[in-house]
């Protein structure tokens, strides 16, 4: 039985009814699957990943799609049988009995209105035919195996009472519950934290090994395959490009394809030596060579003390009972022509500093200067003038344009905004925003749903750049990017630095472009600055217990260098919410090296 | 959530009043006579004095809040008495209706029964046929059968009741003789025989007023299914091998009801203002007629009675809505 | 109770492979995607037919709406049945130059129809307007000014509390005289209906409009706007309406229905166009008490209503796909 | 046999709000109400009147009315009960007239006790009523269903102001007819169970009656004609088709009985155009053009009365040219009145010099056009009536336009409303009118010129036309005067000439009441100068 795939696919093509015809999904793909391994499926977005993966459990015909060729074999009791000409009845057997499935959006996998205890017990009543309590007796079982704390608890609670890792970690073990041979995991852990992924994959690793569970684990992270992958198979435009064991994969691509995916891959310690941000080389593409870009010691934004709380409003009166600590003391400078980059982990309150910066959310007290000014005692119209030269670009290239209008009026409407320019030179200065960010004039009448994610993301550039800014304050600029994408638009973030002299608040979690862009870095908890010195001395000299941690938990886009669930620990971040009464303490730092400071006072962690 | 009901409900207080004080200006400006069903030829200096009799010589502020107190003060005294049989309200004078020179709320209880037989019941039945209906033309959709809905159910919103009202007696009551075109609200359900003629005289206006309320909430249902249909957790629901039938009945169901009962509750208040044409049509008399009928006599302490106890309805509904969207789901938290 | 009716199509994931189909007109394509929508075609072209029909067809035809014959003529011409008639009753009393018979005064009821098409149009269409002006500006003011929320709600409630008969004879207290003498009878009567249906008829949409304000106020792209400096002013036109676009066609389509049929209930209450100015609901209206002798009288104002209705109803479902990119680009 | 036929059914389209008729004028009540509490005479179908409580109808002649004329002896049947058992004595009589006259009860019915000195009760079946002055006509008091007497012991705590609060009274009131309240429940429905007390044995056949009220006058006359659900239908003012159509189900006739009742429309003598101050308009005359007869009379020539009777009331509308058409001998014949003249008013209007000078086929009288707003209360036949009547006029070269108004404020003494018909703020309007009893003094008495209304008199008064003239005045204050019958048929009559001649009103159509009766009722004898049902104590079941 060993010797047998568990399951194999085989020239699987997958074709969906559209207005405008059939559109091709999966044009043809084949690997196998072995008992106890982990099969890696990488590629970027829209390559077939989750269809060949929806495709095993037949659940694209739900979403429009037809499996148009090939076979889905999977092994019952050593007969080979076709999924794809199975009835409904087997495949409900199947599903969640033998396969099991774990979703890449943990917020909305979960039925919001269903405990997860009935959702955990749902498939063990189904297929074990367990009774009620039993079922429950397991599922407590289950979620211990999956270390949720206080698993009695959490049966009766409903999913966004849980943390986002939590959630995920319910998930998981509903795909384990029925003990599957095969668990797919499509993207288990790109919504998450580094923190919490690291978490997440050790405990998959770990869920693999006691059951010897095949695995297919989708994602389009290299960093994560080479954490978790035996083997890999590299997708591109709905076909399989490459196949082969991990360590083969990334020391000896084959394919063209692969190559440029691992080079746009950015590794952590890569920059180590280099005191200025480079950009990436990227395969397959005509590059200017640019210089390590060095920037200015000119301060061009001096941020102190900056505090900024949100109200929690209750009580019959709807008074404020309550603050939200989302930003408590930070003070740090940004230099003209460089990078200084906030990291941390979600919700520690890095957007609402750069929000706080522009004034988008009113701080509560501190001092932002912007060359010289103070902008916070600003008037509503003379913070209207100062915006021309802080521009920010956000996280969600889908939700932050507007759907409903044409790119050229979005990038022309900070323009008309100010009056900066009339009639036909708009058009022109929108054109030549389009050429500066390497986008050809014709996307210029179209919507943003017929563009691609880094597309989108170009354009909250040039729309940012169109007023032609000092700063730009660029929240998770790249955190939704495919990771090709991804270096090109940090290619042609650091670009713009060094052509234009442009200053940039980079606000991210992924530590390893960070490292790749910044001159700077600050590292935030708790909405506190723990530490914060050139980019060089942090990465390699991180001094704050919190950095230690975090730099601890990100994976290594290297399947030699390999992490276990040992190497973790982490604690789960406290509530930034206090009473009306609490007075944070000031924050105190100490110069571990110059330029290097780290908070001595209570952090929180 | 409990503080959240609390404060809305103290909010309503002030809202309430205002609302009172409007419909009262309001009527008050509209034209209108209690002596317009008096016949011509009694002469105009008789009616001024029953027109005087009736208290409309009194200035308007003295009116409003002599209305006030009965309303808020002397009604509940006399809901109390009622209860427990004690007599704070003996010698009181309650809010009077014109026409009847009787109070108001004794008037409006009466009504409520036929009103809520006859109205009630079509909701319930309208909500029993256009739920499946919904459900089911979402789930599929573009298909014959949510077609053939979407088309009978804009038909049924865009006849009149007084056209389709007339037309089912035409047809039942004058061609076949099945039903009866009058509704008798005298009637009293005893035993089996007398529920089955209930149900006979309820049939024809439950049936007009079913098709309409049919009509709104399929839509409603429908395209809340739709938006639940494409949610990750219904594929999560199916990659643990629930079976259709658990998938769509239970996970996604679970989720639609919670926009469409909230809408449902909504439409509440209107089961107690009863239905005005279709009362009108079939001779149910419910609450509905009560206030044309009052408006047209321009019984004064009827319509404003009766408009406020519509509007509370409508605040204390707007709130259960709210309330229920809260406990239905789960992620909704008021403070 | 009309609250929205949100219809979604089945959602993309993923994203499709780079579209390299060349760059047309905007209104290009709103046309096309249009086109492609089979039931929003029927519709459009009926809706068209229709208004084409009452707006042209009193011009072309040869009876007057409002003509009553008089002396013997009177008895010849009253209570014809329409000429399909012919079909089954060859013996009853028809003629070919009043294809669609005659009512009980002998005048002519095509002619009838059409004119009060005419009325009945013209008031559902400005009524529905006027409504959806006012709810989406309550609707949007609410939802995305914090402080007006709570007042404007409460209007809200005071409105859907507000019995329609009183409002309608106050009006006419206040404003018929000066309106008929400023713009003439007819005009005034119209400009007041329009208006009290207009204004008893805006809640639920000025709720729903509310509803969608509030989500999209938190999505990330008017974070943007105010980023890149636009005013509220511009946020809400540039931004937040085409994005609430869906819902409010919605209501615009039940609108027009209410509309009509609110406008004929108005003058089975007495009040309304002047007795001889047919609309469509009064026609029906009136036709009820003699269904069973002359059911075409019935029939013909009902079956208009409800194929305007419909015809609306699917032009709407059309034109929100057509003006939505998402489903444009599909 | 009391109670041996059942049930009977009866339906009012506007449903009985109150049984005290005098807290309440409405038609309705009052004919609720007669079914329970009785008059001491009325009127029978014929317009005679019967004794009903009394003995006899008391005359000049039978020594019953002193020949001062200003006393009437009133003798009560012997034997008569309450339907609780006790006995119904002078002293309820004279009780029912001190609780009309309570200055603050708001009687509906005080006209019927005007010029009463005092009532006394010399003894328990005697009832002397003493009048102010000599009153040639002294039946208003305890006359017909207007003015029926209410048991003393029962209202007596009900005088005055508080009359409102004895709602149990006012909706059951204890009376001597054949039926007594069960249940009421006000707008809706009555349910009566025959009186056992009821002073003949043998009656009422019917043991139930149900009374329901509510709805519209097509959906009654079908719950009877067609359904066979009713018994009874009252007032079914339905255009003659419908009627017919309905008829043809065979379960049920219309009767059709007729009154003074006219449908007529009446002519502005002031002038109501909208540009005059409010205190001015329809105040100062005359009008512009509707003052000159050349136009009135061409107006009425133009319309084709038969036609109008044919259209909206078939067998229960007359043609008449007569203020008041009945009684019969109070009638004026007025030549040319059932024949339209189109020719002959065109002919007159031009004779008279009112042409159409501008060519736009509007007539011009000193440079005014004949354009005329034409106002009525909301209802399908009156709207008929409109137009057809707008399309006649056409041809004579007036110019109509048309307004309906609902009917609540039309007829609502509003004075804040533009709408009522006191106001008149149009050139002519259309309604119908018509006076209780047989005696047609007070009601001519609305053409009188103090009797216009004003806003001094806050538009209150009963002469809408505002029609003023000395030679009229002078008559009826003749009338007034005047006691012999055959001199007030003369007087009368000659108002009546009068005011159609010098452009008062145009009358259309002598109405009469149609009601429905099915096919299975007997004894029905429709009364129109008096309630419906005074008589259902006869009523009965046929086979
Ligand atoms: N329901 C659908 N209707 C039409 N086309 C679809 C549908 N689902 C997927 N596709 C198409 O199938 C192709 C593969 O999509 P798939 O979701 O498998 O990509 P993926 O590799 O999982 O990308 P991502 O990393 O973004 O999840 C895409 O081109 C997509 O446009
Ligand atoms: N408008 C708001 N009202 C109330 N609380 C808020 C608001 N915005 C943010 N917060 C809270 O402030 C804290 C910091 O939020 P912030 O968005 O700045 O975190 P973050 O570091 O950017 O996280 P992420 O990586 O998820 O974007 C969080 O606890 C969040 O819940
Ligand atoms: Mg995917
Ligand atoms: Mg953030």
């Amino acid at each position: 039985m060993l010797d047998q795939p568990i399951a194999s696919i085989r020239g699987l093509r997958v074709e969906f009814e559209t207005k405008d015809g059939p559109v091709v999904g999966v044009e043809d793909v084949s690997f196998d699957i072995n008992p106890g391994e982990t099969v890696c499926v990488v590629g970027e977005s829209g390559s077939g990943k989750s269809v060949s993966s929806l495709s095993l459990m037949r659940l694209v015909e739900f979403g429009g799609g037809t499996i148009a060729g090939g076979q889905l074999l999977f092994d019952r009791d050593g007969s080979q049988q076709d999924l794809a000409k199975g009835d409904a009845g087997l495949m409900r057997h199947i599903r969640g009995n033998e396969i099991g499935m774990i979703f890449q959006e943990p917020m909305t996998a979960l039925n919001p209105v269903f405990t997860v205890g009935r959702q955990l017990t749902e498939g063990l009543r189904l297929h074990k035919g367990l009774d009620k309590a039993a079922a429950e007796a397991r599922a407590i079982e289950l979620l211990k195996e999956v270390r949720i704390p206080e698993a009695e608890r959490r049966m009766k609670q409903y999913p966004h009472e849980l943390s986002g890792g939590m959630r995920q970690r319910v998930v998981i073990a509903m795909a384990m519950a029925c003990e599957p041979r095969l668990l797919i995991a499509d993207e288990p852990t790109t919504a998450l934290d580094v923190t919490i992924q690291a978490e997440i994959l050790a405990l998959m690793d770990r869920l693999k090994r006691e059951t010897g569970t095949a695995v297919m684990f989708i994602t389009h992270d290299m960093a994560v395959v080479a954490q978790m992958a035996d083997r890999v198979v590299v997708m591109y435009r709905g076909n399989k490009v490459e196949e082969g064991p991990v360590t083969e994969i990334f020391a000896n691509p084959q394919h063209d394809y692969t190559k440029a995916l691992l080079a746009a891959v950015p590794r952590l310690g890569e920059m180590r030596g280099k005191p200025f941000p480079e950009p990436m080389k990227l395969l397959g593409q005509e590059q200017t060579e640019i210089p390590p870009i060095a920037g200015t010691n000119e301060v061009l934004l001096n941020v102190e003390n900056l505090v900024t709380r949100f109200p929690v409003k209750g009580g019959l009166l709807r008074r404020t009972v309550s603050n939200v600590h989302a930003v408590e003391d930070v003070s740090f400078k940004v230099f003209k022509g460089q990078t200084l980059s906030l990291v941390g982990e979600s919700g520690c309150g890095k957007s609402t500093c750069g929000r706080s910066i522009l004034r988008l959310v009113e701080p509560l007290s501190g001092k932002v200067e912007f060359e010289g000014r103070n902008i916070l005692g600003l008037s509503p119209d003379a913070m209207h003038k100062q915006r021309q030269d802080m521009q920010m670009i956000f996280q969600d290239p889908f939700a932050s344009l507007n759907p409903q209008m044409v790119l050229q009026d979005q990038v022309a409407e900070p323009m008309k905004n100010y009056g900066l320019a009339s009639g036909s030179e708009v058009m022109d200065r929108v054109a030549n925003l389009f050429d500066r960010v390497q986008l050809p004039r014709s996307f210029m009448r179209r919507y943003p749903h017929e563009m691609s994610g880094g597309q989108r993301q170009r354009i909250a550039i040039a729309r940012a750049l169109a007023l032609n800014p000092k700063l730009i304050v660029a929240d998770e600029a790249v955190s939704a990017l495919d990771v090709s994408v991804q270096a090109q638009v940090l290619n042609l973030m650091m670009e713009l630095q060094s052509d234009l002299g442009l200053s940039f608040l980079f606000i991210s979690h992924d530590m390893a472009v960070v490292e790749r862009v910044s001159h700077q870095v600050g590292v935030m908890y708790l909405g506190r600055l723990v530490e914060i010195g050139p980019r060089e001395r942090v990465f390699e000299n991180p001094a704050h217990a919190y950095t230690q941690a975090l730099m601890q938990a990100v994976p290594i886009a290297d399947p030699t260098q390999r992490k276990s669930e040992r190497d973790l620990n982490f604690k789960p971040i406290p509530s930034p919410i206090h009473p009306l009464s609490y007075e944070p303490d000031p924050s105190e730092y100490i110069e571990v090296e110059p330029g290097h400071f780290v908070l001595t006072t209570d952090s929180g962690y | 959530m409990l503080t959240f009901t609390i404060r809305r409900l103290i909010l309503a207080v002030p809202t309430l009043l205002f609302i009172s004080l409007v419909i009262f200006l309001l009527l008050e400006l509209a034209p209108g006579d209690p002596m317009a069903q008096v016949p011509l030829t009694v002469p105009p200096e008789v009616k001024e004095k029953m027109r005087l009799a009736l208290g409309l010589g009194e200035p308007l502020h003295i009116r409003f809040w002599k209305w006030l107190v009965q309303f808020f003060w002397i009604e509940p005294q006399v809901l109390v008495d009622h209860i427990f049989g004690t007599s704070f309200s003996a010698g009181d004078l309650r809010v009077i209706s014109w026409q009847t020179r009787s109070p108001v709320m004794d008037i409006v209880i009466q009504r409520l029964p036929q009103t809520l037989w006859v109205v009630g019941t079509a909701y319930v039945v309208a909500i029993l046929i256009a739920l499946p209906i919904g459900i089911y033309s979402a789930y599929k959709q573009y298909s014959w059968f949510d077609q053939l809905g979407t088309f009978v159910s804009m038909v049924g919103f865009s006849v009149p009741p007084f056209f389709s009202g007339v037309l089912v007696i035409v047809i039942f009551s004058v061609q076949l003789g099945w039903f009866p075109s009058i509704y008798d609200t005298t009637h009293k359900v005893t035993d089996w025989d007398s529920f089955v003629v209930q149900l006979r005289q309820m049939i024809m206006p439950v049936m007009v007023l079913a098709l309409q309320i049919t009509a709104q909430l399929s839509r409603f249902m429908r395209a809340s299914m739709l938006d639940n249909l494409n949610q990750d957790y219904v594929r999560t629901a199916r990659a643990k091998g629930l079976g259709e039938y658990v998938v769509v009945m239970v996970h996604v169901l679970r989720n639609s009801m919670i926009p469409v009962v909230t809408v449902i509750a909504l439409g509440i208040p209107s089961i107690f203002g009863g239905a005005i044409i279709t009362e009108q049509v079939f001779k149910v008399n419910g609450i509905g007629q009560l206030l044309i009928g009052a408006i047209e006599a321009n019984d004064l302490p009827m319509v404003q009675t009766l408009t406020f106890i519509f509007a509370v309805l409508i605040v204390s509904f707007n709130l259960i809505a709210d309330v229920l969207y809260g406990i239905l789901d789960p992620r909704i938290r008021y403070d | 109770m009309t609250e929205a009716v949100k219809i979604e199509g089945p959602q993309k994931t993923g994203i499709t492979a780079e579209p390299e189909k060349p760059a047309r007109s905007q209104w290009g394509e709103v046309w096309s995607q249009f086109k492609s929508h089979r039931g929003a075609l029927i519709g459009g072209i009926l809706f068209l037919l229709i208004v084409i029909g009452v707006v042209f067809g009193p011009l072309v035809y040869w009876n007057d709406a409002k003509y009553v014959p008089t002396g013997r003529d009177f008895i010849k011409l009253r209570d014809m049945r329409p000429i399909y008639h012919m079909l089954f009753d060859p013996s009853a009393k028809m003629d070919w130059a009043y294809p669609l018979g005659t009512d009980n005064l002998g005048r002519d009821t095509l002619a009838r129809l059409m004119f009060g098409g005419r009325v009945s149009l013209a008031v559902g269409m400005a009524a529905m307007v006027l409504a959806l002006l006012l709810g989406t500006l309550v609707g949007v003011l609410s939802g995305f000014f914090k402080r007006l929320d709570g007042m404007l709600m409460r209007l809200t409630d005071l409105f859907l509390a507000l019995p329609l008969l009183p409002m309608i004879l106050v009006a006419a207290v206040l404003f018929r005289e000066s309106l008929a003498l400023s713009i003439g009878p007819e005009a005034g009567v119209f400009v007041l209906i329009v208006c009290l249906i207009g204004i008893t008829s805006w809640m639920p949409t000025a709720r729903i409009v509310r509803g969608d304000v509030l989500a999209i106020k938190e999505r990330e792209f008017v974070l943007a706007a105010r980023s890149i400096g636009t005013r509220p002013s511009g946020i809400i036109t540039r931004h937040i309406l085409p994005n609430v676009m869906s819902p409010i066609m919605v209501s615009a389509t039940l609108g027009i229905a209410t509309a009509i049929i609110t406008e004929s209930s108005l003058s089975f209450l007495g009040f309304g166009f002047p007795p001889d100015f047919p609309t469509w609901g009064r026609l029906l209206n009136d036709s009820v008490d003699r269904m069973v002798l002359y059911p075409e009288r019935v029939v013909w104002p009902g079956i208009l209503i409800s194929l305007t209705v419909l015809s609306v109803n699917y032009l709407g479902d059309g034109l929100r796909d057509a003006l939505d990119p998402r489903i444009r680009g599909r | 046999e009391r109670g041996a036929d059942g049930q009977v059914n009866i339906i009012y389209w506007q449903a009985p709000s109150i049984l005290n008729s005098f807290l309440s004028g409405g038609t309705k009540d009052i004919e609720a109400a007669s079914l329970v509490i009785e008059p001491l005479a009325r009127y029978n179908s014929s317009g005679e009147m019967v004794p009903w409580l009394a003995e006899e109808v008391p005359t000049v002649a039978n020594g019953g009315v002193s020949e001062d004329l200003t006393t009437i002896t009133w003798k009560i049947k012997p034997g008569i009960l309450w339907s609780d058992g006790s006995a119904f004595t002078s002293e309820d009589v004279k009780f029912t007239y001190e609780y009309c006259t309570h200055p603050e009860g708001g009687c509906a019915q005080l006209t019927k006790f005007e010029g009463v000195k005092s009532v006394e009760t010399p003894d328990d079946l005697t009832v002397v009523v003493t009048f102010e002055g000599a009153t040639p006509f002294p039946y208003g008091p305890f006359v017909g269903g207007e003015s029926p007497i209410l048991q003393k012991a029962q209202f007596s705590d009900c005088m005055g102001a508080r009359a409102p609060e004895c709602t149990e009274a006012n909706f059951n009131p204890i009376g001597t007819g054949p039926f007594v309240v069960e249940e009421f429940k006000p707008n809706d429905v009555i349910t009566f169970v025959a009186n056992e007390n009821y002073r003949d044995a043998a009656k009422p056949a019917f043991g139930r009656v149900l009374f329901k009220g509510g709805g519209d006058a097509t959906a009654a006359g079908r719950s009877v004609l067609e359904t066979g659900e009713f018994d009874y239908a009252w007032n079914l003012q339905l255009a003659p088709d419908v009627i017919a159509s309905m008829e043809a189900a065979g379960k049920g006739t219309a009767v059709a009985g007729f009154g003074p009742l006219v449908e007529r429309i009446m002519l502005n003598n002031t002038d109501p155009n909208p540009l005059l101050d409010a205190d001015k308009r329809s105040v100062v005359g005359p009008h512009p053009f509707l003052s000159d007869p050349a136009v009135y009379k061409a107006m009425s020539m133009a319309i084709d009365r038969p036609l109008l009777v044919e259209i909206g009331y078939g067998k229960a509308g007359k043609v008449t040219c007569s203020w008041v058409p009945a009684p019969a001998v109070y009638a004026v014949e007025i030549e040319g009145c059932d024949t339209q003249d189109i020719a002959g008013a065109n002919a007159m209007l031009d004779a008279a010099g009112i042409v159409d000078t501008d060519g736009d086929g509007v007539r011009e009288k000193d440079g005014v056009p004949l354009k005329i707003l034409y106002q009525t209360s909301t209802n399908a036949v009156r709207q008929d009536f409109q137009a057809l009547i707008k399309q006649w006029w056409s041809e004579i070269g007036i110019e109509t336009e048309l307004r309906n108004i609902s009917g609540s404020v039309f007829f609502g003494g509003d004075p804040g409303s533009p709408d009522t018909f006191q106001k008149f703020y149009a050139d002519v309007e259309m309604y119908a009118n018509t006076f209780n009893g047989t005696d047609p003094q007070s009601y001519m008495g609305n053409g009188l010129c103090d009797k216009a209304p004003t806003p001094a008199s806050q538009w209150q008064g009963e002469n809408i036309s505002r029609f003023c003239d000395e030679q009229f005045d002078a008559i009826h204050a003749e009338l007034s005067a005047t006691a012999d019958m055959g001199k007030r048929v003369e007087l009368a009559k000659q108002l009546n000439t009068i005011i159609m001649e010098k452009g008062g009103m145009i009358p259309l159509v002598h109405r009469g009441r149609l009601s429905g009766k099915a096919n299975t009722l007997g004894g029905v004898d429709l009364n129109v100068w008096d309630s419906e049902l005074w008589n259902i104590a006869d009523w009965h079941r046929m086979n």
